[in-house]
This record gives C-alpha cells, structure tokens and sequence, in this order.
C-alpha cells in the first residue's frame, strides 16, 4: 500500500517535472479551453441572451464546464502520448508494484496543469459572459470560495474520467478524437452536477441544493476514482 | 451444423409474444390525454427496457470476461451491446415519432431525451473501440473495461427524469421506494406481457448473434492459423 | 526461468510456435535468430509485457500470468531504451530507482558508463550510443534477479561494447539470470555463454562457434 | 510550382490514408463534433427549446462553431503529432522542395474530413438547437446555400489557423517558448466572423451585413494561407 | 561535399569545431568516432537539417544556407529509420518514392531486402531489424547522388549486413557519393574505403587498418 503509494507520487512528479519542462500539457489544455470561449463568447455575447441575467447563468456555466472538460480530455491524452513516445510506456508498465498506482500517478500529474487552466477559465467565463456583472448588480457577491470548490470537485472527476480513457486510447489510431468522445458521455452526470452548481450559486449563492449538487459530485468523483484504479490494470495489461 | 433448440424456442415464444401484445394493444381502451397515441407505450417502453437490459448484459458479460477470461463472455458482450444499440436507436425513433403528436416537436433538450442519445454514444463509442483493435485477447479486454463503466450509464439515463425535471414522463412504474403504478390500471398486463415479449426477444437475439459471432470467429482463426494446428476459438 | 510449449499471436501472425525453454538461475544466455525471428516478442513475453496465447511459463517460479511478481523480478533493457525524453539522464535514472524502491548512486552510474559530462542533459538531445549506455547504466543499477537484455552492442562504440561486457558479468557476479538477445554471438557469448537460436518460432540449442 | 503542389498533394493523400484506411479518424472526429453539439445543448439550453429565432440562432451557431473548431484544432493536431512520432518529421522535412508545400499538404490533409464532418454537424446542430423549425416558423426558408458557403469558407479558416497553430507547436523550442500563446488569436478573426455570418443568416437570410463578414472571412483564409506557407518553413527548421 | 571549417553549437554544447572536409564526387567514406562524438550531427548538418553556427560547406556545389537544392541532391538514412509507423513497409517506400518524384520498383526493392512477406504490415510492428532494411531499401531506391547513412549495420544479422554492403556498393557503382557513419570500420570499409575520425569536435583522416 505505502509502496504504491510511493510509485503514484514518484509518477505525479515525474510527469509534473515534464510538464514544467515543455509546457506542452499545460499549452495544449489551455488551447481547447480557449477556443470554446472565445467560439461561445462571439456567438453568445452582444445578442439577446447576455443582456438577461437569468440567462447569463447557465451559459456561463454551461461555456466554462464545457471548456473544461475537453481540456481535461485533451491533457490527459498529452499525459499517455508522452508515455508512448519512445516506447517509455511499456516500460512503466513493466515497473513492479500494482498498476493501479500508474493511474492513481497519472492522474496526480494531470491534475495540477488543469487546475490552473480552470483557476484562469472559470473567472474568464464568468466575466466573459456577463454572469459576474449580473451578480453584482443583483448586489450580491460572488461565491468565490463556493466557486473554487465546485470547480476543485469538477476538475477532479473530469481530470478521473479522462486519465481513464486516455489509458485505453493511447495506442489506438485517431485517438485525439476518441478520447473524447469515449469520456464524454460518462463525464455528463460531473458536468451537469458542476453546472448546476455553479448555476446556482451564480443565481443566488450558497444553499442546500447547491450542497446536493456538490456531495453527488463527491460521489461521482470518488466512485470514479476507485472503479479506474481497479480497472486501469485490466485495461493497460499486455 | 447441429440445430440449436434451444434457439429455436426462445424464438417462436418471443414472436408468440409480440402477436399477443398486438392484439391486445390494439384492443386496449383509448387514453383520456393521450387517444389512440398510448398504445405506443407499448413498443416504446419496452424498447428501453431492452435497451437496458441489453447494456446491463454487456456490463456483466465484460466482468465475467476480466474474472474467466473465456472468449465466449466477449462475444456474448459485443452481441449484447450491438443489441442494445439497435434499441436504443429504435426507442429514441419510436420516440420522436410520440413526441411529435404530444409535444409538438421531434426533439427538446430533456434530460432523458439527452442522456438516451448520450448512451447511444457510449455503446457506439464501445462498438467504435472495438473495431480499432485487431488482436482479440487485448479487444476482448479493453472492451470489456469499457462495457463496465458504460453500464455505469443506465442508472443516469434512468435517474435522469428524476434529477433534472424535463417534459419527460416519470417513471410511471416506479421501481425504487417502493413499486408504484401512477397510470390507468388497465394497461399495466399489456404493458407486463409486452415487456416480457422483448425480454424472451434480447435473449432470442443474444443467442443468435453470440453463435454467428462464434462461426465467424471460427473460421478466421482456422484461416489464420490451419496448418499451424493451434487450438481454435478457444472458449 | 521457464517456457513449456508457448505459442504467441500478434495481429495476424502467430510469432512463437511452441518455445520451450529453461533456464537455472544464474545462468548467461545468448539468444539468436534472424531479423524478425521474434527475439525482442520473447524478451516481452518474458517480462510479462505479453501474455502467451497457449503454453504457460514460469520465473523465479511465479507464473508468467501473475505479472506483478513477475515484474517484480525482472528487468527489461528495450532495444530503444524506454527512456523518457525530456527527463535528464541523471533523472532517468533516479525515477526508475524511485519505482523499485531502491536506492543507488546515480552519479557513480553514470560515470560508470562514461556519462558524467550529460548527466544533465535531456534523453531527446543524447546520442543514439549514449541512450544506449543510459539504458545499460539502469539495468546495472536496478540489478533484478532476471535481466533481459535486448541488442545491448547495437550503436555502441568499442569502449561501449567492452563496458557492455564488463558490466553484464558484473551482474552475472551478482548472481543474476541474463538472456541476451543479440547478431554479436562472439562479443555475447563472454558474457552468457549457453547460446539459443530462435528460428521458425522455435527455439533450438546452439554449440558454442 | 508543379512540384510543390505535387508534394502537398502527396503529403496531403499520405494523411488521408493514414486517417481513412480504417475511416477511423473521420469516424472519431464525427463522434467528436457530434458529442460536442449534445453536451453544449444540453449544459446551454437548460430544457427549454425556443421557437424564437433571435434566442435559439446564437445557440445554434455557438455550438455548431464550437464543435467545429474544436474538430479542426484535433485534425490539425493529430496531423503534425503523427509526424513528430518516430522523428518522421525530421525526414519529411528532408524531401526536396519547398517546405511550404508541407503546410499545404497538411491543410489539404485535414480539410476533407472536416468538411465532411460539417456536412453532418451543421444539419443536426440546427435542428436540435431548434433554428431551423425558428426559421421556418417566421415563414422564411433556411438560406442553404449562403449556410453551406459560410461553412465551407469557415471551415477552410479554422484549418488554416489550427493547422498553422499545430506547425508551431510541433518545433520544440518554440513550444518551449510559449510562442503558441501569442499565436492563438490569430484565430480570433475567423470565430468572429463565421460565428456572426451564420447568426445572422439564421436570424433573418441573407442581407449585405453577411456579405460583409464573408467577404471578410475570405480575405482572412486567403491571408492565413498566405502567411502560413510563407512562415512555415521558418516555424520548422532546425 | 565541402566543409570548410565548420563549427556547430546545439544547446550549451559545441559540437564541430572546425571540421574541414573534402570529399569528391562518388566516392566512399567511412566515419567514425566515438558515441557522442558528433557523428549523426554531422550527417545532419550536411543534409541541411542543421545550419552551421560558423564556417561554410558545399554540397555538389550548393551552399549548405542553401536548403532546398542540397535537399534535392542528398539523402539521410537515419539511426532510426524515420518511416511512419501507421504506413505500411510498401506505403513507406512509395511515399519516399512520390516525395521525389520518382519512379520506382517498390515491391522489387521490398524482395530486395527480404521484406517480400511484410510489404502490407505497419512499420510500427516490423522488428527494429526489419525496420533497418525497409530504410535501407528506401536509400536504395531514391539513389541521390549524395547518400548519408548513419550506422547502417546496426540491428541487423549476418545476413542484413551482407545486404547492406551489397546495396550501398551499388549505389556507389552508380556513381553515388557515400558518408558512412559506423561503429564497424570492418564492414563499412569495405564498401567505403577513406576513413575518417571524428574527435574532439575535429575530422581527421586515418589510415585504413
Ligand atoms: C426522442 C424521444 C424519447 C426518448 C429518447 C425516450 C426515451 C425513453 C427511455 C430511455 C425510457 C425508459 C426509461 C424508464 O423506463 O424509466 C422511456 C420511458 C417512457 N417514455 Fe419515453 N422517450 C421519448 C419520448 C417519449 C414521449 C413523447 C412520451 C410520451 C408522451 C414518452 C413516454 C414514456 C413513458 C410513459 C415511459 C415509461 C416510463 C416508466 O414507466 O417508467 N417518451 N422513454
Ligand atoms: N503487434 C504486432 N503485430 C503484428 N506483427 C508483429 C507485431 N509485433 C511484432 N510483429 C512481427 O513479429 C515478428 C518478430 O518481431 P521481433 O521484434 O520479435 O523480431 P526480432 O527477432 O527482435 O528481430 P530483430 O533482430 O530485427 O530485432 C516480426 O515479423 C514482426 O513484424
Ligand atoms: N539538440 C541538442 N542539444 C544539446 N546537445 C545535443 C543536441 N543534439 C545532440 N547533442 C549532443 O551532441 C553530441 C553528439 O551527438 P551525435 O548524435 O552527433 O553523436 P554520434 O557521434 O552520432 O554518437 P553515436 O555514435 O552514439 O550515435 C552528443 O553529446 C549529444 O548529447
Ligand atoms: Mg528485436
Ligand atoms: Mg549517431
């Protein structure tokens, strides 16, 4: 257990020192990310829809989870093709110790990178769409600590799903698109948990149902978590 | 080739079956909302229900595969899952067609409505990686793994009425807290017989792909490998 | 270390078609066979990268199938050394002591094989020769009870080649199992002396040249 | 000349085959597109469809431009990550002629299954988001062939871009130099304009302001094309 | 193929420190060095895939700045082949072929080099021998008039090795200047007699051994 442990760590640090290094991750993410908001931001902004603020809210929501997700997807893809570059993933596989700790590694690694891509989109979005003005004139604040840990919570399931199916695509062909395409689906209970959340805490701050959303991504998240680390080896095995 | 009886008679009794349902469905009293357009409950019920079942076997067959590691689970999964998708499409069809008549428009952004799409894509996201990977044993895998979380999808699809209210029916049987029946009492046992019809049906279909799955898995391996002598279709 | 009548299907091709091989502990052995015989496929199936379609193995005793404590064993230098491009070579080999729990003097490593002055640099900026020292600098490092070694000569100069030898039967010193997969019969056999040829998908036993 | 528009169309059929032997890439950048139009109608609409054409044309061009720029930014990428696995590119950029035949080639190589994919995107993405039935509701036909020359000049732009983009994210240093963060907005132009030409053409046919954004988007392929194949070789060298 | 005092920096390290070389039309030269000595950097200054920091070089009378024609007249095997993994062997060499445009008998050239039964596998699933001579078939059939090799030997057996002399003596039979940059001054000798040694960063002429 502490040995697995050991090897997630060394893996996350591994891949963080990479990241570091070549920025490559971390400028891939924040392509994708960029490219839906700017898309939805020219469609969305200066019509009808932005100048009502009950509409602002779930664009907002719906434009910055959307954003993330594929970023997620697209870094974890980068995670796994750095892997396979040079035949380095074989080798990572061949390291003694369970599997399961490669994921729980990889997903470690992924992790930080897309943190800070949510940590610039989320208020991008917010102010992009109109949604942070709309709070203030209502004269509340923003739920910024709220926000922070809906978007925690989000990052983490995205970022679980995706390292995921990026263990499966690596080695297949067309696997830019596939990846995606294969982690979206299950990824839809974490986006509309995340974009109901921050919905609501757009609409009106803080409140039980804002909880809810939040434990049920709890759940997903874990629930994500344990069953790829206990499916990862079965996927990734020679 | 040897024939299959078993096959056979699950056959005939689905076909038995659906005869039934037809008739009596055509029989059933009109609805007081709905008129002569109820009676697509029927099909459309059922259909998920399939469909569900269908992803539900996937699921199973692909852990049964990790656990034995027989060729056999694989082709039972892929055969479920090809089944599934075959509904599926046939429920969001049939359904569309209803919605029509009662909603005025083929397609709004309801959460069931979006999550049956989305599990089309799931299983054909499944089918999809399936058809990348040549070498069987690491497709049979593979496939496996991704037959179990897609399964993971049917509670949401199923949930979906509950958690994000849409113009979607609620389940009317209502399985969870307590089985309820929310709709006139009189198309309960057609409804019943219907969903048993499709049942004996998934399992007609199920046996009927998994044997052509297995001829044809025969005789690539005898073409592949006959002089070689090695073990063919194993499991 | 042992194969009973092991078949291997890759794709459409069946490589391996009925292996049997044993191999005590501690011994040296120079596996041969032509370009596209299946060495490298074999070394794979060995460390438990592959998994046989028929036939079953054994190392160490532990059942090819168990591939954790297979792993656990085995080391396998790849032919492109597996090694992580934008890592340094002093940080290539720290990480893989890191994943085997163990700990060694990786500057004395590299040294060893003639690398402190690129002890710093990235893997993608080293020498095709160079990498090739990297990969052989980890398996002496890391020095599992089975070590597989695939074309260690290949891209290394005379010195590289000499310090090849040197450090293999170093660790053959240290009681470890080789199989060396090698087209230098004569430089490999100093080191592994029992020689097999691979060929047809069958493995036969080689008197020494 | 011949020469090179030789080479690019050999590049160009190399990328096809690769991608269409097993129509795996068009296959998955389908499903990629058509996932993205899903998840944005369900995370955007909340639920309600609109029969007003002023609400639902916004939504339907955001997510059909989304999914398509996001679609292209994978071709792209998938294009030039082929190339750099197994120091491919390094040869390819050994060949004789002119390197900016390369870029041509590449763009021509990511173009068809684009296109194809827009084909399908396009329809589907106006019927779920409800314009179509808007449009027709206001007693107007949909403008298809002002629609069909939007979206083929608008795909033709973001290849472009996307494909210039991915040529400078495969240089390692550049890469290292975060030169593709200054290189992103050159997007900016091309999402601008499709996004407007097609809301517009949805909200009320075909009037000269459209001829505006399309006379503009064309001068912006032109220009990118220009500029890329110009720049190319010296984005790629040593 | 001229280089006049050429030196080359890469990262923080200066490679060539002032290499001057002269090579004639059609003739063979085999280099050598030790590993990391600059050898690939080398080869890959003269097919202008890296430019010279200072000094200046020639090649078939172009100057090196000038890519496009000494593109056009050279070709580089590399260590690793660079052939595209999703393509098969044939697709590979017609590819090459096309990017020349030129004419040429690919699945001759396959028989060639033994390739005849892999002509529709991926190069991601040939052996590193198999992928050795599906390059070396591809230099065969392009045939510039300046062919660059870089370690050609290795990864193959016996018999690749025959092979690979056979072909490049060809080449050189066709008036082909050869730059053989090899770990087995044995081999490469025999088909490109002029030695050259590569140390220091400096070229010196050895005498054949
Ligand atoms: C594209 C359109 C539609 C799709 C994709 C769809 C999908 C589904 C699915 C997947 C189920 C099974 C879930 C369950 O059993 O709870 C279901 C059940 C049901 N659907 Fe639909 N449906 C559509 C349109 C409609 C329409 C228009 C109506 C009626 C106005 C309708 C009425 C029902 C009813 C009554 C059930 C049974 C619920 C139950 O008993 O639990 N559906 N539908
Ligand atoms: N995934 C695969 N699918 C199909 N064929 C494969 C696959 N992997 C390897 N092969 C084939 O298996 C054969 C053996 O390959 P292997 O790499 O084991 O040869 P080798 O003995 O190591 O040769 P070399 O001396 O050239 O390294 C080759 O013909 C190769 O094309
Ligand atoms: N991009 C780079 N940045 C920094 N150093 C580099 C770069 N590329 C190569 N080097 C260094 O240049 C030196 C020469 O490398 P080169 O590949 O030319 O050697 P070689 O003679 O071919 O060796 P071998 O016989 O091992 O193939 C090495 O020390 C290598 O680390
Ligand atoms: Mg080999
Ligand atoms: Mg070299």
């Amino acid at each position: 257990m502490k040995g697995a442990l050991r090897q997630a760590l060394t893996v996350a640090a591994k891949d963080l020192r990479v990241a570091g290094r070549t920025r490559d991750t971390l400028l891939a993410t924040a392509f994708f990310a960029g490219i839906v908001l700017l898309v939805l931001g020219f469609a969305l902004s200066g019509g009808v829809v932005s100048r009502d603020a009950r509409l602002s809210a779930p664009l907002a929501a719906g434009a910055i989870w959307t954003a993330l997700a594929l970023a997620a997807a697209v870094g974890a893809q980068r995670a796994f093709a750095q892997e396979q570059e040079a035949g380095a993933l074989e080798q990572l596989l061949a390291y003694p110790g369970p599997h399961g700790a490669l994921y729980l590694g990889k997903l470690l690694g992924v992790l930080p990178p897309l943190l800070l891509v949510a940590a610039v989109t989320v208020p991008t979005g917010l102010v992009l769409f109109g949604a942070s003005e709309a709070v203030t004139v209502a004269g509340r604040a923003l739920p910024w600590a709220a926000l922070a840990l809906t978007t925690a919570l989000g990052v983490l399931g995205f970022a679980a799903a995706t390292t995921f199916y990026g263990s499966i695509t690596v080695n297949l062909r067309a696997r830019e698109a596939l990846l995606p395409a294969l982690a979206f689906p299950i990824l839809v209970p974490a986006v509309l948990a995340t974009v109901q959340a921050t919905r609501l805490l757009l609409e009106g701050g803080w409140s039980p149902e804002v909880g809810t959303w939040l434990t049920f991504l709890t759940a997903f998240d874990l629930g994500t978590i344990i069953l790829a680390t206990l499916l990862f080896p079965a996927a990734v095995e020679g | 080739m040897k024939r299959d009886v078993t096959t056979t008679v699950l056959g005939a009794a689905s076909l038995l079956g659906l005869a039934v349902v037809l008739g009596l469905s055509l029989t059933s009293p009109l609805d007081v909302n709905q008129g002569s357009l109820v009676r697509l409950m029927f099909v459309h019920v059922p259909e998920a229900w399939l469909s569900y079942l269908a992803y539900g076997g996937t699921g199973l067959f692909g852990l049964l595969y990790l656990i034995q590691r027989r060729r056999h689970w694989d082709r039972l999964a892929m055969a479920s899952g090809e089944i599934g998708l075959l509904f599926t499409l046939a429920t969001i069809v049939g359904g569309m067609l209803w919605a029509k008549p009662t909603w005025g428009t083929y397609w709004v952004w309801d959460a069931r409505l979006t999550t049956t799409a989305l599990s089309l894509v799931v299983y054909g996201g499944y089918l999809l990686i399936r058809s990348l990977i040549d070498d069987p044993e690491r497709r049979a895998r593979v496939s496996a793994v991704v037959g179990i979380v897609g399964t993971l999808y049917v509670p949401v699809n199923y949930m979906a009425v509950e958690w994000w209210r849409g113009v979607h029916q609620t389940q009317t049987l209502k399985l969870l807290g307590g089985v309820r029946w929310d709709a006139a009492p009189i198309y309960l046992p057609t409804l019943l017989l219907s969903v048993a019809s499709f049942t004996l049906l998934y399992f007609f279909l199920l046996r009927l792909r998994g044997t052509l799955a297995a001829r044809e898995e025969a005789r690539e391996e005898r073409e592949l490998t006959g002089v070689t002598g090695l073990e063919v279709a194993r499991g | 270390m042992q194969l009973r009548d092991v078949w291997l299907r890759l794709g459409r091709e069946v490589i391996l078609r009925g292996v049997t091989l044993d191999v005590p502990a501690g011994q040296g052995v120079t596996l041969l066979g032509e370009n596209g015989a299946g060495k490298t496929t074999l070394l794979r199936l060995l460390s438990a990268g592959l998994r046989p379609t028929r036939g079953e193995g054994r190392v160490l005793g532990f059942d090819l199938r168990d591939s954790r404590a297979v792993r656990d064993a085995i080391h396998l230098m790849p032919v492109d050394g597996g090694l992580y491009p934008d890592l340094t070579a002093a940080e290539n080999l720290a990480f893989a002591l890191r994943m085997h729990a163990r700990a060694g003097d990786v500057p004395g490593a590299l040294r060893r094989v003639g690398l402190e002055g690129a002890a710093q640099r990235r893997a993608r900026f080293l020498s095709a020769g160079m990498r090739k020292r990297l990969a052989l600098a980890r398996a002496h490092l890391l020095a599992r009870p089975v070590t597989l070694v695939d074309e260690p000569f290949a891209n290394l100069d005379d010195a590289g080649r000499a310090l090849v030898q040197e450090l293999l039967l170093e660790l053959r010193g240290q009681g470890c199992s080789l199989l060396i997969a090698a087209h230098e019969p004569a430089l490999a056999q100093v080191v592994a002396p029992r020689t097999l040829r691979l060929a047809g998908g069958l493995l036969r036993e080689e008197a020494r040249a």
